[in-house]
């Protein structure tokens, strides 16, 4: 059973077509790799699935249900979260804050809940920050609950952003670019870090990198676009050899 | 001749102590390589001496001129030539603008005629793309000019700041080449770089910082073999 | 040392801030005055006299501040002020409340003494002044068609439009055009060229002294031909200053005029001019007038009370001040007349007394 | 999870209001009563009587300053929109509560939230396409709807039209403003610190990454607005009914601008902050007040006063207390002295 | 009929083009370090008192006057810039805002209580003629603020889009971070701007005068906001959207009064809404793309 399938996805900016028939079947629990120089329309074919922008054609279908035409918060209600190519967190809010944002659709007490911060209220609040607060323990975050997230190190920043967006409690993630800026080191920690992510929370993931190490290490297959169209899908053995792929992205010598 | 020097040097942002203590220096025709892991304080060094930030201690001199009094953009001026993180694209600018903008302190018109001659042909693509808008660029397109920018400031320094970060594995490749070709012209390079493959292969040398502090020092290939590097920044 | 302390409220600071100051002027006038003939006899002492001036911006909310600050902290016996209506309207109901007698020198909506035990006016009120200029302009002026255009968010420029087309039309005038603009506005020729296409006999400007030479001067660019009256509000030296050319043959209703024969005016006039190098304007005289009927209340009540004070007010009978007869029998609104003054060699020229 | 249960416990005490909560409420409740009794028995030291009418009536503008300060905050503080058309609520809460007085002669407990509810009626039909737009054109839209707002009074007759409207019975107290500011105070902490306040606070951050948090952007943006609108118009009628007169020039938005001032100088989101930044600024006017007219100076008053906002703002760019709360305030994670310990 | 269109969309031009030379400092400041300098209008009247000063006291040739008038409100706003902005540049925007209400104030009543609250009347300095066609009138003062900021905003453009110090301009709204690193003293720019501004209002100063001669201390507020507002209608940040905008403005006013005078302010503002919400960023803005 395909957790997402994407059909003939187009966008086009003005004269320019970002994205031409993107299709993608990407089975449930499968890890799955975006990759293409820059400018192919990696990026915009996130931006479609998670419905910042409307698609010019296609549909996307999650377990079979409809995501073009929702707005974007429902997509994300509806079990899909993101990080982005720039981190973007709530830089002016606390670390466990930015984590319990993701609560917001199922906070369990409404306004006037909130306006009296009644018992329920309480035991709501309480029940959220400790979720929230077990996340950042599993991301090694817990001691920098009360800081600022623009205040944090780089890596950090990364790996909260990726505990936020599991926060939403997804069941397809979609990474962009998660290694970059970090060395080769921290590229082997983050590797872990997504199996494990992704064993812990059943999660499906799709995600985008030019870290070649990273992508043959984990993607089981690897889809390859240039100028917006799709040039080459298998797995990573196979894409390494294909000579269009090479021309268009890897360069002559194998990937660094 | 050493031509840039950093001599026991004390930065901070606030309370946040960035760098503490830091030496080094980088001779006339090298490319010297700085490696550390996020948040070790590489970023902070460029932007020292390129005087965005200043100084709590210690002193930087490029070519025995004292920078710390100066402004950044007469220390851009006497030839610091910085390529910021992330780029720094003007990107409602046409490519050709952006360009322009970099010879502002320059009065020799002829040699910057020549120096436009120069990057279009180091940069193909960008001699094709003149009239574009900067924000409009490609990634890699974009780093290209960022380079091509700093070279026209006429630096005999140039300070690259992590230039391969999200690049295709291509453009990566031909960013590198550039560097050493725009070394082979003589232009002395400090290059900042994750990628600590490919930066010790083309530097003579490295430097490496952790938390604010030069832990590491030598030329490219003791660091490249050095078990430490190896270990924490070649991935093992 | 004792003293007698009277509040002033004035528009020091805001938009009409040229009249606050002239309202100072006055007052301090006043108070140098009476202080040089050695203060006020209340009794058997003669007090000296303080006045307490503060800046209500010509906002209501500042106002109601200023009252209170006037009435609690500096316990001042009474309060002149504040000049424009809305002002006086927000600080009535606390000299009221508080009983302290306020006097008013220029607010001239009807409603700023209505029910009020305290509040007093030393000026006529809108209808009245609606009316003689409707008058003036019907028989006078032989006018049969007039247009208005008047500043809306202004409630006196649009209490007197309003009265003078009612009055205008019962007297078989036709008002055939009713335009406006709002306070601040320096372009009014949109709505001069819709006045213009209804080519009327008269134009009636109930405006500020600082917008009426704009209004004027546009007027004449577009070509109109009708015949401009005002109201007090043109009173200011700074009219003439503005616009001479444009306003010669003008004519404006008006509290007093200088040139007509009192000792008091004269005397006044001359001395302000002496004091500060201008003419004053309507606001201030009244403001002097308001001063000296408070001074005269104070004498009279005998004792520094505000309800006797208050009580001294109300009788104020034949009170001859630089702005005319002033009585406050049974009305707080006093009845007096209006002149109607022309503006002739760049120069106010009196013209005529309309009587109630 | 056993072993986390040392930070629990730091962390469920701070979800209460907790000592310092009762704390502030009662020391609140202590002065307000304090200058209740100052005012009833006329208590003074020397000559200097203690709750002076004047000083009363200050405190009581604080008050109603304060309701409108604190709730524009949601909106430009937590929200991070600039909004400049608070002052037309203000005129709705004014206007509808004395329609209710003086039009229907109904009690002012009706007018009351009836200036309430108006505002936050007229506030949602703003709020709709105001927000199709953002940054500096949402600031033009909302002044533009507050300028309507005042103009469409102007040419009301029935309710004064540019003459202004009096007459509203004096039914607002210093006692009166200073419960509805007390409660209104801790009806917006407790929005602010709870799941509304954290995601206005994101949508301020980072609208997109908001909205891929689940977030619905616009519906989040509007209850910011409409909660707004509801305490201006709550001002507005509080206001009408305090000083028995009511003019359209009191509404625009040099009135806007004033709050504005109020607001940025306390800091944004702040809602100490608010009633800092309102409390300064009125002692300092009326102080400046005071000192000047002693020699006669009313004129330089507004000269001295922008000098020293200037300077303040200068000192303090990011406002007295921007994005800070005083420790009394209480809140859920305020940063703990130590690093929690690790169970 | 026609005669009164045509006398109306004069009228609209005129005012119109007040507005839009306002607006032009406006959106320039804003376009190139994003502050809303709500100063601007009140620099405006101080450019007019300036201007003022200068014709009474040195009487020069009319050119000669706009020059040495522009020059000096051009220190003025280069003076504001360096003591009450630019410490404020790298804090949050709104506090430079609120700085900016600040000095606004402060202008408007320093002026009444230095000189005078007055109203002053402005000096004629170019003779008025009136100049009749078939019914429509207007006047050679009329004529020559309409093109006078038209051509001025010719030579804005110019400005901006060719020469150097324009490309500066716009490198540092796109990144004022990165400008210093091109050698350029990024102080020397933002002064640039501040005083290209301010001389433009003090221009509009003069030019107002002339047009409607009478000036007081507070006339900058209510044409500011209106300059203010024109600028964010033609898309805040653009040098033609100003002037766009100014003359939209001024149409819609006029309309508005012709229609029905009472409800100008409200129909005007009606028209100003319904145009951003159909473009959101104003009539000549860019559409701000979300880049995700
Ligand atoms: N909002 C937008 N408006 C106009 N063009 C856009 C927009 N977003 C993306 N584009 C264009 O679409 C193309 C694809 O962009 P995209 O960001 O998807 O590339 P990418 O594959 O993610 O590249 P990179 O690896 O550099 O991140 C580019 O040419 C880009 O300039
Ligand atoms: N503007 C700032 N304010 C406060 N702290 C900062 C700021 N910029 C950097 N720092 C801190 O200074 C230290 C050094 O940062 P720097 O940016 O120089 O690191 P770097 O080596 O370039 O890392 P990266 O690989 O992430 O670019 C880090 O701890 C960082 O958090
Ligand atoms: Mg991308
Ligand atoms: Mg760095």
């Amino acid at each position: 059973m395909n957790l997402l399938e994407v059909r003939n996805l187009s966008k086009r900016f003005g004269g320019l077509l970002a994205v031409a028939d993107f299709n993608l079947d990407l089975p449930e629990g499968a890890l799955y790799g975006l990759i293409g120089p820059n400018g192919a329309g990696k990026t915009t074919v996130f931006n479609l699935i998670t419905g910042v922008y409307p698609p010019t054609a296609g549909s996307v279908k999650l377990a079979g249900r409809e995501l073009v035409g929702l707005p974007a918060h429902r997509i994300t209600q509806r079990g899909v979260a993101r990080t982005f190519q720039n981190i973007r967190l709530f830089g002016g809010m606390t670390v466990l804050d930015n984590i319990k944002v993701a609560f917001n659709y199922r906070t369990g007490y409404h306004l006037w809940g909130a306006v009296l911060h009644g018992p329920g209220f309480n035991a709501r609040e309480q029940a959220i920050t400790e979720q929230a607060y077990e996340l950042l323990r599993l991301f090694r975050l817990e001691s920098r609950y009360d800081q600022l997230a623009k205040s944090l190190p780089y890596g950090e920043q990364r790996r909260l952003e990726i505990a936020r967006a599991l926060a939403t409690n997804p069941r397809l993630l979609l990474l962009d670019e998660p290694a970059a800026g970090m060395n080769p080191r921290e590229v082997g920690e983050l590797v872990e870090l997504i199996r494990w992510v992704r064993e812990k929370f059943q999660l499906t993931v799709f995600l985008i990198e030019h870290q070649m190490r990273l992508v043959m290490n984990l993607c089981e297959r690897i889809q390859v676009m240039d100028f917006g169209e799709t040039i080459a899908e298998g797995t990573p053995a196979e894409i390494v050899d294909n000579r269009r792929v090479i021309e268009a992205y890897l360069g002559e010598e194998e990937g660094a | 001749m050493k031509l840039l020097e950093f001599l026991d040097v004390e930065v901070a942002y606030g309370a946040i102590v960035a760098l503490q203590g830091v030496s080094f220096q980088v001779e006339e025709g090298e490319i010297v390589t700085l490696l550390g892991a996020n948040g070790a304080g590489k970023s902070t060094t460029l932007r020292t001496i390129s005087g965005l930030l200043p100084l709590r201690r210690g002193e930087v001199r490029l070519g025995g001129v004292d920078l710390r009094k100066l402004p950044a953009h007469e220390i851009v001026a006497r030839g610091i030539a910085h390529v910021p993180e992330g780029r720094g694209i003007f990107a409602n600018l046409t490519v050709q603008e952006n360009l322009e903008l970099a010879t502002w302190t320059r009065k020799d018109k002829a040699q910057v005629a020549a120096d436009f001659r120069y990057v279009y042909e180091l940069f193909p693509r960008l001699g094709e793309r003149r009239r574009q808008l900067g924000g409009t660029l490609s990634g890699g397109e974009q780093q290209m000019l960022a380079v091509a920018r700093a070279l026209m400031t006429r630096g005999r320094v140039m300070l690259l700041d992590e230039p391969s970060m999200g690049l295709s594995p291509l453009l990566v490749k031909e960013i590198f080449r550039t560097i050493g070709e725009i070394n082979a012209r003589g232009t002395t390079i400090l290059l900042v770089e994750q990628n600590a493959h490919m930066a010790l292969k083309i530097a003579h040398r490295g430097y490496v910082l952790e938390t604010g502090r030069v832990v590491l020092a030598g030329t490219a290939a003791e660091l490249a073999a050095d078990p430490r590097v190896k270990e924490a920044y070649l991935g093992g | 040392a004792k003293e007698i302390r009277i509040g002033v409220s004035a528009p020091i600071t805001g938009d009409i801030a040229a009249l606050g100051q002239s309202t100072k002027n006055a007052a301090l006038m006043a108070e140098e005055e009476i202080n040089a003939k050695g203060g006020l006899k209340v009794g058997k002492e003669k007090i000296k006299v303080k006045f307490v001036i503060e800046d209500d911006e010509n906002k209501p909310e500042s106002t109601a501040t200023v009252f209170q600050k006037l009435i609690n902290q500096d316990q001042v016996l009474a309060i002149i002020g504040s000049q424009s209506s809305k002002c006086s309207n927000a600080g009535a109901p606390i000299a009221e409340a508080a009983g302290v007698p306020q006097i008013s020198p220029w607010s001239t909506n009807p409603n700023v003494t209505k029910g009020k035990q305290f509040v007093f006016r030393a000026c006529f009120i809108d209808p009245f002044q609606g009316k003689v200029v409707a008058m003036f302009a019907k028989n006078r002026l032989k006018a049969k068609t007039a247009a208005v255009l008047y500043d809306v968010a202004s409630d006196y420029n649009k209490g007197i439009a309003e009265v003078f087309k009612e009055e205008f039309a019962r007297a078989g005038g036709k008002v055939v055009a009713f335009e406006t603009y709002t306070t601040g506005d320096k372009d009014f020729s949109a709505q001069l060229t819709k006045i213009k296409t209804a080519n009327p006999d008269v134009l009636f400007l109930p405006n500020y002294f600082n917008e009426v030479p704009l209004q004027v001067q546009q007027a004449h660019k577009l070509g109109l031909k009708a015949k401009v009256i005002g109201s007090d509000s043109w009173d200011s030296p700074d009219l003439l200053k503005l616009g001479a050319e444009y306003l010669e043959g003008t004519y404006f209703s008006n509290h007093y005029s200088p040139d007509v024969k009192n000792p008091i005016s004269d005397k006044f006039v001359a001395a302000y001019e002496k004091k500060f190098g201008m003419k004053p304007d309507a606001a201030g005289a009244l403001t002097y007038d308001a001063a000296y009927i408070v001074f005269q209340a104070i004498e009279k009540a005998g004792k520094l009370d505000r309800k006797a004070i208050r009580d001294a007010l109300a009788q104020t009978k034949g009170f001859k001040g630089v702005t005319g007869t002033i009585t406050f029998a049974g009305s707080p609104d006093p009845v007096k007349s209006a002149v109607m003054i022309k503006i002739t060699g760049g120069k106010f020229v009196y013209d005529s007394t309309v009587n109630p | 999870m056993h072993t986390i249960q040392p930070e629990w416990q730091i962390m469920r005490d701070r979800l209460r209001l907790g000592w310092r909560g009762y704390a502030a409420a009662g020391v609140y409740a202590a002065l307000v009563i304090l200058v209740m009794l100052a005012a009833r028995y006329q208590w003074s030291i020397g000559s200097v009587e203690l709750a002076n009418p004047y000083y009363l009536h200050n405190l009581t503008l604080i008050g109603i300053n304060v309701i409108l300060v604190a709730s524009l905050n949601l909106v430009n503080g937590y929200l991070g929109e600039f909004a400049i058309g608070h002052a037309g609520f203000l005129a709705v809460g004014a206007y509808a509560s004395s329609v209710v007085t003086l039009l229907f002669h109904q009690s002012f407990w009706v007018a009351l939230p009836v200036g309430a509810l108006a505002g936050a009626v007229v506030g949602y039909l703003i709020a709709l396409p105001a927000f199709k737009t953002f940054g500096d054109y949402l600031a033009i839209v909302t002044l533009g709807f507050n300028m309507i707002i005042v103009n469409i009074i102007q040419n009301l007759e029935v309710i004064g039209g540019p003459r202004g409207w009096g007459g509203q019975p004096k039914m607002t107290s210093f006692w009166l403003v200073a419960v509805v500011a007390g409660l209104s105070l801790i009806i917006l902490r407790n929005l602010v610190y709870s799941n509304y306040g954290r995601v206005w606070l994101a949508i301020r951050e980072n609208e997109i990454a908001a909205e891929m948090m689940g977030v619905d952007v616009m519906r989040y943006k509007m209850i910011a607005f409409v909660i707004a609108a509801f305490f201006a118009g709550l001002a507005g009628a509080l206001w009408a009914h305090y000083q028995q007169y009511i003019h359209p020039s009191s509404f625009t938005y040099l009135r806007t601008t004033d709050l504005l001032v109020m607001l940025y100088l306390g800091g944004m989101a702040s809602l100490s902050g608010s009633v800092l930044g309102v409390t300064i600024m009125t002692v300092l006017l009326e102080s400046l007040r005071g000192v000047l007219s002693q020699f006669n100076l009313a004129e330089w008053r507004m000269v001295i006063s922008p000098l020293v906002l200037i300077v303040i703002m200068l000192t303090r760019p990011q406002g007295l207390m921007g994005n800070r709360e005083f420790a009394f305030v209480p809140r859920r994670e305020e940063v703990p002295r130590r690093e929690p310990a690790r169970g | 009929m026609y005669t009164v269109i045509i006398q109306q969309a004069l009228n609209a031009l005129q005012l119109g083009a007040i507005y839009a030379l306002i607006a032009l400092g406006y959106s320039m400041v804003y376009g190139i370090i994003r502050l809303i300098n709500f100063a601007h209008g009140d620099i405006f009247m101080v450019g007019a008192y300036i201007g003022l000063g200068v014709a009474l006291f040195l009487k020069p040739p009319f050119l000669v006057l706009v020059l040495v008038t522009m020059g000096l409100t051009a220190l003025l706003g280069v003076t504001i810039e360096r003591v009450a902005y630019r410490r404020l540049r790298h804090a949050q925007r709104m506090s430079a805002v609120i700085t900016a209400l600040g000095v606004g104030i402060f202008l408007e009543n320093f002026v009444r209580a230095a000189i005078s609250a007055n109203p002053q009347a402005y000096p004629v300095l170019i003779a008025p003629r009136t100049l009749s066609l078939s019914g429509v009138s207007t006047t050679n003062v009329q004529l020559m603020v309409i093109g006078v900021s038209i051509a001025l905003m010719l030579v804005l453009r110019y400005i901006i889009r060719q020469t150097m110090l324009g490309k500066a301009m716009r490198a540092v709204s796109d990144n004022k971070e990165v400008v210093p690193l091109m050698g350029i003293n990024l102080n020397l720019i933002v002064s640039a701007t501040f005083a290209l501004g301010s001389a433009l209002a003090a221009a509009g100063g003069i030019f107002y005068g002339q047009a409607y001669p009478m000036i007081d201390p507070y006339m900058g507020i209510v044409i500011g906001w209106k300059a203010f507002i024109s600028a964010v209608m033609g898309g805040i940040g653009q040098v033609d959207g100003a002037m766009l905008g100014g003359f939209i403005l001024g149409t819609v006013e006029v309309i508005g009064a012709t229609f029905r005078s009472t409800l100008r302010d409200g129909i005007a503002f009606a028209i100003l809404i319904l145009v951003l919400l159909i473009k959101p960023t104003g009539l000549l803005g860019r559409p701000v793309t979300k880049k995700v």
